[in-house]
């Protein structure tokens, strides 16, 4: 019983060990973000992609035609569009001064709300809301091919110049990409989903990959806390590169050994069997990933109102 | 300009309108003459079919079915394919959703045409309520799924279903549902998914349930990649997948047919019997053929477009 | 937390179904909530941000919380917490219901405002008689009748006989709009929409798949392969044809078509994906912790 | 009657018409594509309008705060917890965003849901990946020189117990295999390294590797993927030529 109020399920055996290394990964990013705001200025290296954004905004002015932009396809507020949104807040305050027509298409009424918000703020910090028109940020539709329909029929229509697609896409991913090049447009694109990476490859000029959106806000304003971040992450992606080689390391060792028990999940216990090489998965590296648990059972007073709060 | 265009220029510049036509003669001409494919099983498919044959009679999975008519063309295959087989195992299932609102009535109509399938065969109809209760729809997948992970009776608490003769009941009081509060009272969790939410179930609940998927083919490497690291038991991926499991489920695995030899081979399993004679193709079996023509199409293409790009290379240099 | 969202039995935060006093408090419980509402309007700006990190960071709070704090072990529902610890323990995992749906609540609430911003964008073309306003006509027509027959459809659905439309015999008028509309229509057309990728694919292929650097060639010819293994007919031929001249030899059985694009796509897609994803992976958490404590200026911090 | 007539039939021929009014836009834009993506956008945001109440209020908040009615004679219901009442205002404030003045407020319930979004990233980070980070390491030294490759079970003979020894084994090509991929993710995570100077000579030749490495795992992904976009495809083909062509207007089925 005591055990119970000692351990929590998460920290029994080595359970312990995955919200350690959660904790570790935070203390990177805020002991970095900590760093960059005493001042300390940290390299950042060019991500080709991103210095496209300026020449596509500056090829639009010239032709005075819109850019459109689209956040995504989340399905809800969340990191990756407001990412998306930090990075076209950027865009829109260069298109704002150039006096360029803007067009945001959201999929989700959330991130639209937030967009709506931000984008305005942009206009405002630059002492030119009269250039502002809410409708340039519109919502589209929630329902993926909807909003796929709709936005390329925009993209027709308006002859946008330049067009943005940085976020969470899907399948529709190719859809825009390849609208957007039969009128010539630039395109500066990028999907968290890997998946989708390659079509953007194939179909767009400018790719940013994986990561890269995520050190693009970093990139573009050199807001300390953004750099400072990002720095964080590249020590996070070592710790990471660092558990695998030492992973690896026991688990080339573990095997050279033979066993005869073998862990079974289902009983929770350990079960005898015929001589064999070690199974990696008794190595090291492999039990603080995946703890193995044994059956444990705690008896408690019944509730009264059992009854009622299972109903 | 037009004028003085070399071969290669042209063959570099084909109008797409042509394409696309040519795309739409070679995806409907297969249709109307099926043929049947020679075809291997990939390992994630046999694993995914031994994996819904190992549950015994009478048990209960969950089955979350989010796909829509818009993946049909993979999904509802799958879906079939995998209802089939626990439909003649009389295995009975839960089915939720969190990807789409409208997946539960889609899945629903798909059992009622199976149903139909079956009483025309002489077969018991799998009847809701008995042999599965739909749970429907969750707005929040994520925390739904998350909830799950705690307590399945919390996460479906207050959800109902049609009874017979009751009208809507808390779907907790139906037979197959009796006793079942974590998710680890399930023996599987099956996802047949046209959307992300096959990674919203493996992040939550990975190690607490075997988890089996039925991925659309652009789902296909994310969820090798968890099946690889052993997150999920088994998956069909695709069309191919579907075939797969269409094969899987006339052949059998390490299962000798009547002329005695083996079709489909495999050292992990024992002999896993099929369902010969039984229906067991449907989309797959339909649809394959067809893609050959389809893909080749497109390594013509790219071949045609480098083929241009070299000879106005060599023209270039004349 | 659960004790005032979710009680089961009769206290001053739960009330029978339909009784005055549940009533009372819903109208007390809008009013304080209206009060907070004009509070904050005319709240002094400065505090203004403070009110915003402070609802963020609650929300994340919980979740965190629900991680670090020690869970009660093999607690089941029916069980009495034993101890301070395991009583917060179990509040958390009990809380869990609650969260989703407060957090599902507010996201629903926001939908509406999608739907705000397509009616006044279209309402003002068709006023205006700006260019194409026909069309905006159309779209309002149809969000109208959508939303009119699904709602019929529903209602039409509840009680004890609902399942009996699951029968198209049974059908009334509306139940045959909301089918024509959502079958009929709204699906039809993103199948179609989706399948338009594939007329994409080909005419993006044809543009750039083009073998002018070291990486397109590379990504040209391993996607060749992968797509020839994938048809059945085409990786047949060429296993038996390996397993005919390997006869035997395991060596040479590895050259089977299966084989290489199973070996590629085991040793490289699977493991460069995974290389991304732990990067993206990383990304969003040091995303999710920078809005969580509002150390971010723009976007959702304020 | 001709199936044509039959609701169903007229059901597939709206299906058929708004296919058609989607693809002619791979012609070019054009006022029959506008009607249908006008009407397609209407149809969704009517479902939106819809499932607002019906999925995402009624259930989830509704009924929570009301109650539900006792079903039969005996049944208690559910209780209502009033407080949820409490969301209302806070789901309002993001109506607040198109006011000059207060906008600022549709922030609080952006920021309560992106608060929820954020601390989940926290709690299932490691749930997501620990498992991938322990699954990469792998053996890379073989632990038998018996067979360079992984001897084919299937024809050798092996009572279960020699099988499974046999399986436990590590083969030279295993090893390789496992080393490739331990390298791939090392190289594929050293490109994504932002902050280190690219004149670090380890850094630079690892990420110049990764992107190499990452073209194969693109193509490999492009090529497993792109069937799917044909397979529905042909699923549209089949609905337009066989359920509606040949079903329902040759009448044939």
């Amino acid at each position: 019983m005591l055990i119970a109020d000692a351990v929590g399920q998460q920290y029994r055996e080595t359970g312990w060990f995955g919200v350690l290394f959660t904790a570790i990964l935070v203390t990177f990013l805020l002991v970095n973000i900590q760093r960059a705001k005493m001042g300390k200025n940290l390299y950042i290296r060019r991500i080709a992609g991103l210095n496209a954004i300026d020449e596509a905004i500056g090829r639009a002015t010239e032709m005075g035609r819109p850019v459109l932009m689209v956040p995504g396809l989340s399905d809800n507020v969340n990191a990756i569009a407001v990412q998306a949104i930090n990075i076209f807040a950027y865009v829109s305050r260069l298109a704002a001064r150039f006096a360029n027509p803007i067009l945001l298409c959201c999929y989700n009424a959330a991130v639209f709300t937030l967009a709506q918000e931000v984008i305005r703020d942009v206009y405002q910090e630059e002492g030119l809301l009269d250039r502002y028109d809410p409708d340039s940020v519109r919502f589209i539709s929630d329902r993926q091919f909807a909003f796929a329909a709709g936005v390329s029929g925009l993209i027709l229509r308006e002859q946008t110049a330049a067009t943005f697609f940085l976020g969470e896409f899907y399948a529709e991913a190719l859809i825009f990409a390849e609208t957007a090049n039969s009128i010539g447009a630039i395109q500066v694109a990028s999907s968290t989903e890997a998946t989708q990476t390659p079509f953007f490859i194939a179909a767009c000029d400018y790719v940013l990959i994986g990561d890269e959106f995520y050190a693009a806000s970093a990139y573009l304003t050199r807001q300390p806390v953004l750099v400072g971040s990002l720095v964080g992450q590249d020590w996070s992606k070592l710790l990471v590169i660092a558990l695998i080689l030492v992973g690896t390391i026991f688990n080339t060792i573990t095997v050279q050994g033979k066993t005869t028990q073998s862990w079974d999940d289902k009983e929770g216990a350990y079960k005898t069997i015929p001589e064999r090489q070690n199974d990696p998965k008794q190595s090291f590296i492999q039990q603080l990933a995946t703890p193995f648990l044994p059956k444990m059972e705690v008896d408690r007073p019944k509730d009264p109102d059992a009854e009622a709060t299972t109903k | 300009m037009e004028g003085n265009k070399t071969f290669g220029d042209v063959l570099q510049s084909l109008p797409k309108q042509v394409l696309y036509i040519i795309l739409i003669v070679f995806t409907s001409v297969p249709l109307f003459f099926p043929v049947k494919v020679p075809n291997q099983p990939l390992e994630s498919s046999i694993d995914l079919y031994a994996n819904l044959m190992s549950v015994k009679p009478g048990e209960t999975v969950l089955l979350a079915s989010d796909w829509t008519n818009s993946t049909r063309g993979e999904s509802l295959g799958q879906f079939n394919s995998v209802m089939r087989i626990l439909m003649r195992r009389g295995v009975n299932a839960v089915i939720y959703s969190t990807g789409d609102p409208q997946a539960p009535r889609v899945a629903q109509d798909a059992i009622a045409k199976l149903n139909v399938e079956r009483i025309a065969a002489k077969q018991p109809e799998y009847k809701r309520w008995e042999n599965f209760v739909s749970v429907g729809f969750f707005s929040n997948g994520e925390a739904t799924v998350n909830g799950m992970a705690t307590s399945v009776r919390s996460s479906f608490n207050g959800k109902k279903d049609f009874a017979p003769g009751r009208g809507l009941t808390d779907v907790f009081e139906s037979p197959i549902l009796k006793g079942r509060e974590k998710v680890a009272d399930f023996p599987l969790l099956i996802v047949i998914t046209g959307s992300k939410t096959s990674n919203i179930t493996v992040e939550r609940l990975s190690g607490k349930v075997p988890i089996a998927f039925a991925v659309t083919g652009v789902m296909g490497p994310e969820t090798g990649n968890f099946y690889q690291s052993q997150q999920i038991v088994g998956f069909a991926s695709g069309l191919k997948g579907l075939y797969d499991l269409e094969g899987l489920m006339e052949d059998g695995v390490n299962n000798p047919d009547k002329s005695g030899n083996v079709v489909v081979k495999s050292s992990k399993y024992g002999p896993i019997p099929g369902f010969p004679g039984e229906k067991n193709d449907g989309q797959g079996k339909r649809y394959y053929p067809t893609l050959h023509f389809a893909v080749g199409l497109l390594i013509l293409a790219v071949i045609i477009g480098n083929v241009g790009m070299f000879l106005s290379r060599s023209g270039g240099r004349k | 937390m659960n004790l005032i969202l979710q009680s089961k039995v009769v206290n001053f935060w739960a009330q029978p179904f339909n009784s005055q006093w549940l009533w009372t408090g819903v109208i007390g419980g809008l009013l304080f909530g209206i009060l907070i509402f004009l509070g904050l309007m005319f709240m002094p700006a400065q505090f203004r941000r403070p009110v915003v990190a402070f609802s963020t960071f609650i929300g994340g709070a919980y979740w965190v919380l629900l991680y670090i704090f020690p869970a009660p072990i093999d607690m089941q529902k029916t069980e009495l917490a034993t101890g301070p610890v395991e009583s917060v323990g179990k509040f958390l995992t009990d809380a869990n219901p609650v969260v989703v749906s407060v957090s599902g609540t507010v996201t629903a609430f926001m939908l509406g405002l999608g739907i705000f911003s397509l009616l006044s964008i279209h309402l003002k073309r068709i006023t205006r008689r700006q260019k194409d306003w026909a069309f905006s006509v159309v779209l309002l027509a149809a969000l109208a009748s959508m939303a009119f027959f699904g709602y019929a459809d529903y209602i039409s659905r509840q009680g004890p006989d609902g399942t009996k439309l699951d029968l198209q015999a049974n059908w009334g008028f509306v139940n045959y709009g909301r089918d024509l509309l959502f079958d009929g229509l709204l699906q039809q057309m993103d199948a179609a929409m989706f399948s338009v990728i594939a007329f994409y694919i080909l005419s993006a292929a044809y543009r750039a798949f083009r073998v002018r650097s070291v990486e397109a060639t590379i990504l040209l010819s391993t996607a060749l392969l992968v797509m020839l293994s994938l048809m059945g007919a085409v990786a047949f031929v060429w296993n038996d044809a390996v397993r005919n001249m390997a006869n035997g030899n395991d060596f040479l059985m590895n050259f089977q078509l299966t084989e290489i694009a199973g070996w590629i796509r085991r040793t490289f897609e699977t493991s460069s994906l995974r290389g991304i994803a732990f990067g993206v992976g990383i990304g969003a958490l040091a995303m999710g912790l920078r809005i969580w404590l509002s150390l971010e200026r723009t976007g959702g911090g304020a | 009657m001709p199936p044509i007539l039959t609701y169903d039939g007229i059901k597939v021929t709206f299906g058929v018409l708004a296919t058609v009014g989607l693809y002619s836009v791979l012609y070019r834009e054009n006022k029959f594509y506008r009607f249908f993506e006008h009407l397609f956008l209407g149809l969704a945001a009517g479902w939106t309008l819809l499932t607002i109440w019906v999925e995402n209020l009624k259930g989830p908040w509704w009924d929570l705060m009301v109650g539900v009615a006792p079903e039969k004679a005996g049944d208690p219901g559910g209780n209502g917890n009033w407080a949820y009442i409490i969301l209302l205002p806070v789901g309002l404030m993001g109506y607040m965003v198109f006011s000059k003045k207060h906008n600022w407020m549709s922030r609080i319930p952006i920021g309560l849901i992106l608060g929820l979004w954020s601390g989940q990233q926290i709690q299932i980070w490691y749930n997501t990946y620990g498992k991938q980070i322990a699954g990469t390491a792998q053996p890379i030294w073989p632990t038998t020189w018996s067979s360079l490759t992984v001897p084919n079970y299937d024809t050798l003979q092996l009572s279960p117990e020699a099988l499974a020894a046999a399986r436990s084994q590590v083969y030279l090509s295993q090893a390789i295999t496992n080393f490739l991929f331990l390298m791939t993710v090392v190289c594929v995570l050293s490109y994504f390294l932002f902050s280190f100077d690219a004149k670090s000579k380890l850094v630079r030749s690892a990420s110049g590797l990764g992107r190499y490495l990452l073209m194969i795992g693109f193509g490999a992904i492009f090529g497993s993927t792109v069937l799917m976009r044909f397979t529905l495809l042909i699923d549209r083909m089949y609905f337009i030529w066989i359920e509606w062509f040949n079903n329902v207007i040759l009448n044939r089925s």
